[in-house]
């Protein structure tokens, strides 16, 4: 039922000679990662109950991150099941290919939506041609291939992503308390929630594009389906437009496997990494459906001009926005670009992608700064850090790849937490606006810490995000091609990034009294843990991002470039561009915190004065203002800038999707 | 830019600093400074308290004390212009600082006594520093 | 080991520098105004009385945001004198100037708040020139690393005349100087009181006034490192530098942050690009 | 859209005056400007029912430091006219001479306060220097500094002598050297210009109908100054009112600097036709009826309401400052302006609010 | 002729003429110098309305119990505001329409306005408490 | 720390920040204290600078006469004023109230509302004589540490 071919990879091939029972676990550890979760989805669909529910989501979830935990244990490997109950897998995954556009098809009529009827039709037209014209079926394509980049997406997708279905539990109970519905919609939720996990993690174990192609309109179903959850207009266009900008990604995709499987014969991953490595192969036959494979990917990971779909998807309740955003759904779009990056290393399309990326890491993070929602602020963060890392991508250099995957992990974590975050302020105060949360230090102290944790995280070192952001500025001055614009853009966005996380982080922090603490606060178990667990994540997989380095990251790019990029002693890491000692500034900085604090907690109520008002301050009901005209109190107030007039959505995007739109035909006739 | 001549003229040349209090300037001669009052040649008549804008002299011709707030004092001279016997006159200097106020109260010979150049020859000083 | 306590040992003359620099920087701009001028140890004496002063805050977020200001910036001056990674140092630097603004932010007071949103708009202006500036580093030297600069045989300056000018729209808006005295400024004859410090007091004040020593020093090792070859050239560089800043600072209005990110980011980049384009190049 | 709401003043430091502006601003535009008032306010204009009506001179110079002189040139001219006292012409000279050194020194006052409102302190520092030549010439010649109490009901109480004369001519002569040096600096320089051209926009229309006076008035293209209406020797001097159209505050400030070497020509012409009389008219009598006088303050018109009614206490002494009718064009200047306009904007009008509350 | 200083002769004007007054005097283009109260002691007051156009001054007196609400004239001279306001609190006059109204805040706190009914009123009043 | 002492002590003397609050002055004593700023009077040689926000400034120089609505204002700004602290009033309004003391809306001199180290007499007081007042007001602090003796009153000399 299973083969272990060692013909790709020498990593591989020692696996080969791995005990046959090594084999089954394999193939129970590829089963929980990919349809046990599917098995789990079906569960909570069809028993229903509060009950069953809270039991069969947490279990699974932690099944499906043992099985993660199990397969990267593993290390790397490749792997084949040929059928299941008989059928022929290849076969399978055709049928369910048709029947899923087939469903698609029907979504797009039921709405009479003409635009994904004919996305649709176009990829049926597209995967009709391929199946049956020009596939030759009696070829052997590996059907999974796994190396630390994909283990690395598995543990992210099947850790971070199963607990915010966790997180989802405590969550979703209250937001339809909130909706006062009649009959739970919380079965359909959680279906397709643990379906997406079940999906990504075949998506990024695929070694055959077709297969990966599956599990990718797979993803587009699910999210569609999860924006649209609540059911309000607003759900309903916003679930409609993310489908069709994925469709649009999938034609892409479905064109990408049509070309490659015309000029190389194959769809496996691995054999078309394999070919593009030998001399004279990087022509425009094997460039342009890399270039449609960027393509898609750009759509999947919301890149400029499609940034609109995943900001719509803010509708949608908290954990999948969370969901979307850290570990699934757009990582599926830079995992593409990544995966396929040596195919079109020291191209121009290499080159290409990296401006497209730094211009879209510059653009959402602009647009980033003209927002007071604090969900669009992450969503827009979310499209900025993606561009970095298709930047990176195309960069294209080891310590480039490196800084991608990095990336990759820490935002997962730090972006889950930051969504479950807002998710719970929100629900508290009833509001996602920054401006809202001006002082939410006194009505709810540990969320507001962690979030601000969780923001510095994203921005400050000796957290992981810099140490990554520091990877791709280093390795962006060293790019070949196109290097000053490219690092100017880098330079601008990064300034970007810092100035509107760091206004959010301020406005939480509000006043109390010093000496003085706020009464804690109370929060259901399952919001807190995964919280707490993601905050300690953030931190404590930073101060082990030495390990993760070198046990992750180093596998995973060794595979794009020879030399390594970096080397870590004692917790520094060092190449011939630069230094970066995580250790020694864990140590400083943490002590120096410490120390700040304790002077902090020093300063006693005795030291408390009001601000400086020009000499009219006041207090009225604990208000703190000032007197103004008349004699009145009046209550200061402050915001930040928005500059709706330089960074506002409606301003910026028209010109950034023009900007974007040119740069994406210049990177697909550039090809040609 | 262009004020780059400016300041560079001005590090160039000497500071305009007047040193105070460190060295003095030679004061102008008309200038209405403390207030002073040669006792001996009061004659008490009030003029000075009835024009004084401020109303801080006070003048008792029974018991013949001139009493003066300086610190209510705004140092117009009317009184100096209004006194008949010239016995008030300014100083060319301001008055100095203190840490607390004061009345300068002056005790001088009443009017109405014939012995009026005998007893209070001497000003007498009290400092009253005010509730 | 030899380094690091070298490193040590500059990382506690930085105040002793900084403070003198304040205190010529003072009694020069007073004598460009005319003025006698305070002493040139002034700035001493203003911190210690500050450090014996009463502590007086609105809330305890304020203390933490200015002791690690002051230590991210000692750090980052640490780092400088250790010879390390200049994106590093640069991201440490970032550390103290968010903090900053964090400690601002957490003040229900209007013109701390202001201040705070000019300070992220200065970081927007000076941050992208600063990375730039490295990237031409970097190019010319091959790496990041403070010590390759010096391993370089002809002045930085000579390859890169433009980015230093970059580098001196920088050091203008660190150093809070005229045209750029916009979050806040040495004096407070501005509309926002003190912006960013307007609800520090006493030892917090001295905390940051410390801190905003050693990052004056940071950024004028920085330009030190465009003329490394030689002391005296190197000592040349900085007294020119700091005159010609202490010069502008007497010779401008303040202007406004839509002005300063146009200017700034417009000149400043265009500068950088251009003579990145020259590195490229050659 | 985020607000904030700002409290400008009553303490400030980029005004020394205790002006009280609500601000409330979007990003950083004004969307609204409501004034607070009355910390200055001491309610002066009632001592007149307890002093007397030469006491009341000493006063009205006290409503403000910065124009006081001119408060009691008007105060008295009112009086004068009430009292039909003819004033000898050497005082009327030495009245011109005095006001006019007062504008000069308000006005380089001013042009050093709105230099630091826009943040460029050493010319701040530079017009407050060469300001001190006329400080010196109050001090030697008046007998102080500010408040120099020269006026009385029917003349001057002090003289100028004539090396007094030449020596103010020279001090002028030095001062405006040292004041041309600066014109480059704050009417051409480009980060000046940058600050202040398009600030404030007041059309002449709008200066009228908000009731603007002085420069802020002229500023706007208005010729009108009250010193045409010729009280004290100003009849007899030449003299033209300093205008310029553009209404912003780029246009105040050069009028304002155009006025003070304008002020300086003018004290010359005055000290070279002194002429030679009394000092002072002997005042019959006490003053009764209802006067309105009129003169021109470095801010501007200058309105005296004085009521008498026979006894030494003046019935009702009724001032309306140049500062007072300029506020009303500063509250419509302030929406829609830059935060960092606001200090800008308001020092355009030479605020004085001690004169305005009285 | 304009005069810097002339004896005050003032155009009497009725209550419900003042708006219509300063509505033309408006479109004539005048500036409006200010309003001028003066307590007459018999439970009037006067009010001077003092207008200008290139430096020659009109003048209309208003003769009005001080009990009764006085037309303001802010709507049409926004400059009114402000001496509306102070009149307000000096004399405690009322005035129909005020465009701003402090309320008798505009320069005085409860602790004058408490003790002092209105400050200006009578010569007795002024004395200070104390 | 006797050594840190003694250099917080030097430095309280040698650095007197001041805070300048107009408290209904005429403008008179104002504009006294702001020339004491510029070049002609310097008083920078003594470390003064005007702070103008009562949280950095060790010296409040009050000018003007309070009256009912600054009053508080004037208490604000003291309050917020951390200690060691000083006040000097500035200008016969400052310390009585001046020729206005009389008036309905005044409440008097400072010394009404707050505490004063230092009456500067005068109307204006001229810039020697505020730079006077501070060199008073050192000395008043210098006692206040037990540094030195509280400045004698010299009613007539
Ligand atoms: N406003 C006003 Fe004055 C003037 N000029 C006058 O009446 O300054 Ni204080
Ligand atoms: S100088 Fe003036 S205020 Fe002083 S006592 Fe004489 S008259 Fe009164
Ligand atoms: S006016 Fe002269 S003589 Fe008369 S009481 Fe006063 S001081 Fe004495
Ligand atoms: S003391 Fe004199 S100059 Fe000073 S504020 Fe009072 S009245 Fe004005």
């Amino acid at each position: 039922m299973q083969s272990v071919s060692g013909d790709v990879h020498p990593e591989a091939a020692r696996l080969s000679f791995v005990l046959c029972y090594e084999v089954r676990m394999l193939d129970t550890l590829v089963f929980g990662s990919v349809v046990f979760p599917l098995l789990a989805a079906l569960a909570v669909y069809f028993v229903r109950g509060d009950a069953a529910r809270n039991i069969i989501v947490p279990v699974s979830v932690a099944i499906t991150a043992a099985a993660a935990v199990g397969l990267a244990s593993l290390g790397s490997f490749s792997y084949s099941p040929q059928a299941i109950l008989g059928i022929s897998l290849n076969g399978l995954i055709t049928v369910l290919d048709f029947a899923l556009l087939g469903f698609i098809f029907l979504i797009a009529l039921r709405m009479s939506n003409l635009l994904i009827m004919g996305l649709t039709a176009l990829q049926v037209l597209g995967m009709v041609y391929l199946d049956f014209f020009l596939m030759d079926h009696g070829t052997q394509v590996t059907g999974f291939y796994a190396d630390s980049l994909s283990l690395t997406m598995v543990l992210i997708i099947s850790i971070v992503g199963g607990l915010i279905c966790f997180y989802g539990l405590g969550y979703m109970k209250e937001h339809e308390e909130h909706l006062h519905l009649a009959k739970s919609r919380q079965p359909r939720f959680f279906f397709f929630m643990l379906l997406f996990l079940g999906a990504m993690n075949g998506l990024v174990l695929a070694n055959n594009l077709s297969w990966m192609y599956f599990f990718w309109e797979v993803t587009t179903l699910c999210s569609f389906m999860l924006i649209g959850h609540d059911g309000t207009d607003e759900a309903k266009t916003n679930a409609t437009r993310a489908l069709w900008m994925n469709m649009a990604g999938g034609v892409a995709f479905v064109a990408a496997l049509m070309f490659l499987q015309k000029s190389t014969g194959t769809l496996s991953v691995q054999d078309i990494l394999a070919k593009s490595a030998a001399p004279g192969m990087k022509t425009a036959a094997l460039l342009l459906p890399m270039a449609f494979l960027c393509f898609a990917g750009f759509t999947k990971a919301a890149q400029v001009p499609f940034q609109s779909w995943l900001c719509g998807a803010m509708v949608a309740p908290t954990p999948v926005s969370a969901l979307l955003h850290s570990s699934t759904m757009v990582k599926a779009g830079v995992y593409l670009v990544i995966r396929m990056a040596p195919a079109y290393q020291g191209t121009m399309l290499s080159a290409a992608v990296a401006i497209f990326g730094a211009f879209t890491f510059i653009a959402a993070s602009a647009l980033a700064v003209g927002q007071s929602n604090g969900k669009k602020v992450l969503a827009y963060s979310t499209i900025a850090n993606l561009g970095l890392i298709i930047a990176c991508a195309g960069i294209n250099t080891s310590a480039a790849i490196a800084a991608a995957v990095m990336l990759i992990i820490f935002h997962a974590i730090s972006k889950a937490l930051l969504f479950l975050c807002v998710g719970a302020i929100e629900q508290k105060i009833g509001s996602r606006d920054i401006e809202a949360m001006r002082g939410l230090f006194k009505v709810m102290p540990r969320t507001a810490v962690i979030t601000v944790i969780g923001i510095v995280t994203m921005m400050l070192p000796p957290f992981g995000m810099l140490l990554a952001k520091w990877m791709a500025l280093e390795s962006a001055a060293t790019a070949t091609a196109a290097m000053p614009p490219l690092v100017i853009m880098l330079a601008l966005g990064s300034a970007l990034t810092v100035l509107f996380w760091a206004r959010w982080a301020g406005v939480m922090l509000g006043s109390t009294v010093p000496g003085e603490n706020p009464p804690a606060e109370r929060q259901p178990f399952s919001v807190r843990l995964p919280l707490l667990l993601l905050a300690g994540g953030a931190v404590g997989l930073s101060l082990l991002s030495p390990f993760v380095y070198s046990m992750l990251v180093a596998p995973a790019t060794a595979l794009y470039a020879k030399a390594t990029a970096y080397t870590v002693t004692m917790g520094v890491f060092e190449n011939n561009a630069g230094v970066f000692a995580v250790y020694p500034l864990f140590l400083l900085l943490g002590v120096g915190f410490v120390y700040a604090l304790r002077a902090a907690k020093k300063v006693g109520p005795e030291a408390a004065s009001l601000p400086y008002m020009g000499g009219s301050q006041r207090v009225e009901n604990g208000k703190i203002g000032f007197n103004g005209p008349m004699n009145g109190f009046v209550e200061t107030a402050a915001g930040n800038y928005y500059m709706e007039s330089l960074f506002g959505e409606s301003k910026l995007s028209k010109s950034i999707n023009v900007i974007a739109i040119v740069l994406l035909a210049v990177m697909l006739g550039g090809v040609l | 830019m262009y004020m780059l001549s400016n300041v560079l003229r001005n590090i160039m040349g000497k500071y305009s600093t007047r040193l105070y209090p460190f060295e003095t300037r030679p004061a102008y001669e008309g200038f209405r400074g403390k207030l002073v009052n040669n006792i001996h040649d009061c004659i008490f008549c009030k003029s000075c308290q009835i024009k004084c804008p401020s109303q801080c002299i006070t003048v008792d011709p029974k018991e013949g004390k001139w009493d003066c707030d300086p610190f209510a004092c705004v140092y117009c001279s009317v009184c100096v212009d209004a006194c008949p016997t010239h016995c008030l006159s300014m100083e060319n200097q301001h008055r100095k600082p203190a840490p607390s106020k004061f009345v300068v109260s002056l005790q001088g010979t009443p009017r109405k006594s014939k012995k009026a150049d005998k007893s209070a020859e001497k000003p007498a000083e009290a400092a009253a520093p005010e509730a | 080991m030899l380094t690091f306590i070298a490193a040590l040992i500059g990382l506690a003359l930085t105040p002793v520098v900084g403070g003198l620099l304040a205190g010529v920087d003072r009694r020069v701009t007073a004598r460009l105004q005319s003025r006698f001028g305070p002493p040139i140890l002034q700035p001493f004496y203003d911190v210690l009385k500050l450090l014996g002063k009463a502590p007086m805050v609105v809330n305890s977020w304020q203390v933490m945001s200015a002791y690690i200001y002051v230590l991210s910036s000692a750090l980052a001056v640490l780092l400088f004198f250790m010879q390390g990674d200049l994106l590093l140092l640069f991201f440490v630097m970032t550390i103290g100037a968010v903090f900053q603004v964090v400690g601002a932010l957490s003040v229900p007071s209007p013109y701390a708040q202001v201040g705070a949103q000019r300070e992220l708009l200065q970081m927007l202006a000076y941050e992208p020139l600063i990375i730039v500036v490295f990237v031409g580093i970097s190019m010319a030297t091959g790496s990041f690393k403070i010590a390759d600069v010096y391993a370089m045989e002809k002045p930085l300056l000579l390859s890169m005349p433009f980015l230093f000018i970059a580098l001196g729209y920088a050091l203008t808006i660190k150093l809070r100087k005229s045209p750029f005295d916009i979050s806040a400024c040495h004096h407070a004859h501005q509309e926002l009181v003190r912006g960013v410090l307007t609800e520090y007091s006493g030892p917090h004040l001295a905390l940051l006034e410390i801190g905003h020593w050693f990052d004056v020093v940071l950024i004028l090792g920085l330009c030190s490192l465009f003329w490394h070859t030689s002391i005296v050239g190197m000592v040349a560089l900085l007294v020119v530098t700091y005159a010609a800043e202490i010069l502008i600072d007497n010779i401008c209005a303040r202007m406004t942050w839509p002005w300063m990110l146009k200017n700034v980011l417009g000149v400043g980049l265009v500068l950088s690009v251009f003579n990145l384009l020259w590195l490229y190049v050659s | 859209m985020s607000r904030t709401i700002i409290p400008f003043g009553p303490q400030h430091p980029v005004l020394p005056e205790p002006l009280h502006l609500k601000l409330v601003v979007e990003d950083e535009t004004i969307v609204e400007a409501i004034p607070a008032l009355g910390y200055v306010h001491r309610g002066l204009e009632t001592l007149a029912s307890i002093r007397d009506y030469n006491q009341m001179v000493y006063i009205v110079e006290r409503v403000c430091g910065i124009c006081s002189c001119i408060h009691a040139m008007c105060y008295c001219q009112g009086l004068e006219t009430m009292m039909n006292v003819e004033v000898p012409s050497r005082a009327k000279y030495l009245r011109v001479i005095w006001s006019e050194l007062h504008r000069i020194h308000s006005h380089l006052l001013w042009l050093g306060l709105f230099a630091d409102g826009f943040g460029f302190e050493s010319l701040f520092m530079q017009f407050w220097k060469i300001r001190e030549r006329v400080m010196d010439i109050n001090e030697a010649t008046a007998g102080n500094r500010v408040v120099i109490s020269v006026n009385v009901v029917g003349g001057v109480r002090r003289d100028l002598d004539k090396t007094q004369q030449r020596w103010i001519l020279d001090e002028l002569d030095k001062l405006e050297k040292e004041l041309r040096q600066l014109m480059k600096t704050m009417l051409d320089d480009y980060t000046v210009k940058k600050r202040t051209v398009g600030v404030g926009v007041l059309t002449a229309e709008q200066a009228i109908q908000l009731g603007a006076v002085g420069p802020t008035l002229r500023g706007s293209g208005v010729a009108q100054d009250a010193r045409q209406l010729g009280y004290a020797a100003f009849d007899e001097l030449d003299f033209e009112p300093v205008t310029s159209p553009e209404g912003d505050s780029w246009a105040r400030s050069k009028v304002r600097f155009m006025e003070t070497l304008q002020s300086m020509d003018i004290v010359r012409q005055a000290i070279s036709r002194l002429p030679d009389t009394e000092l002072a008219a002997k005042v019959p009598g006490k003053p009764t009826g209802e006067v309105v006088c009129r003169v021109e303050q470095p801010r501007g018109e200058l309105l005296y309401y004085l009521k008498g009614n026979g006894s030494k206490n003046m019935e009702r002494v009724r001032i309306r400052t140049p500062t007072f009718a300029n506020i009303p064009p500063l509250l419509a200047m302030l929406p829609g302006a830059q935060l960092a306009d606001v200090p800008i904007a308001a020092l355009t009008i030479d605020p004085c609010i001690s004169c305005t509350e009285r | 002729m304009p005069t810097h200083s002339e004896i005050l002769n003032a155009t009497p004007i009725a209550a419900d003429a003042v708006v219509a007054q300063a509505r033309s005097m408006f479109d004539q283009g005048y500036r409006l110098v200010t309003m001028s109260v003066v307590d007459l002691g018999d439970g009037n007051v006067d009010i001077f309305y003092h207008y200008d156009l290139n430096n020659e001054m009109t003048h209309f007196r208003l003769t009005h119990p001080k009990d009764k609400p006085v037309p303001s004239i802010s709507p049409v001279y926004f400059a009114a505001l402000l001496v509306e306001n102070e009149s307000r609190d000096h004399f405690n006059l009322q005035f129909d329409g005020l465009v701003l109204d402090f309320n008798r805040t505009l320069y005085l706190d409860e602790e004058i306005t408490s003790t002092i009914s209105a400050p200006f009123c009578k010569i007795s009043t002024i004395q200070k408490k104390d | 720390m006797g050594l840190l002492e003694n250099w917080i002590n030097k430095g309280r003397l040698k650095s007197p920040w001041v805070v300048h609050f107009d408290c209904g002055s005429c403008n008179g004593c104002d504009i006294e204290v702001l020339a004491c700023l510029t070049p002609v009077f310097d008083v920078e040689r003594f470390g003064i600078i005007n702070v103008g926000n009562p949280k950095h400034a060790d010296v409040l120089l009050v000018t003007g006469t309070v009256n009912h609505r600054n009053k508080k204002v004037l208490k604000n700004i003291y309050d917020q004023m951390p200690d060691p602290k000083a006040v000097i009033a500035i200008g016969a309004c400052g310390t009585s109230g001046g020729v206005f003391r009389e008036c309905y809306n005044v409440v008097g001199g400072v010394d009404q509302v707050i505490p004063v180290d230092v009456y500067v007499p005068g109307c204006p007081a001229k810039p020697d004589a505020i730079i006077d007042g501070v060199v008073t007001a050192l000395d008043v602090v210098k006692a206040k540490l037990g540094l030195g003796e509280m400045p004698k009153v010299t009613v007539i000399d």
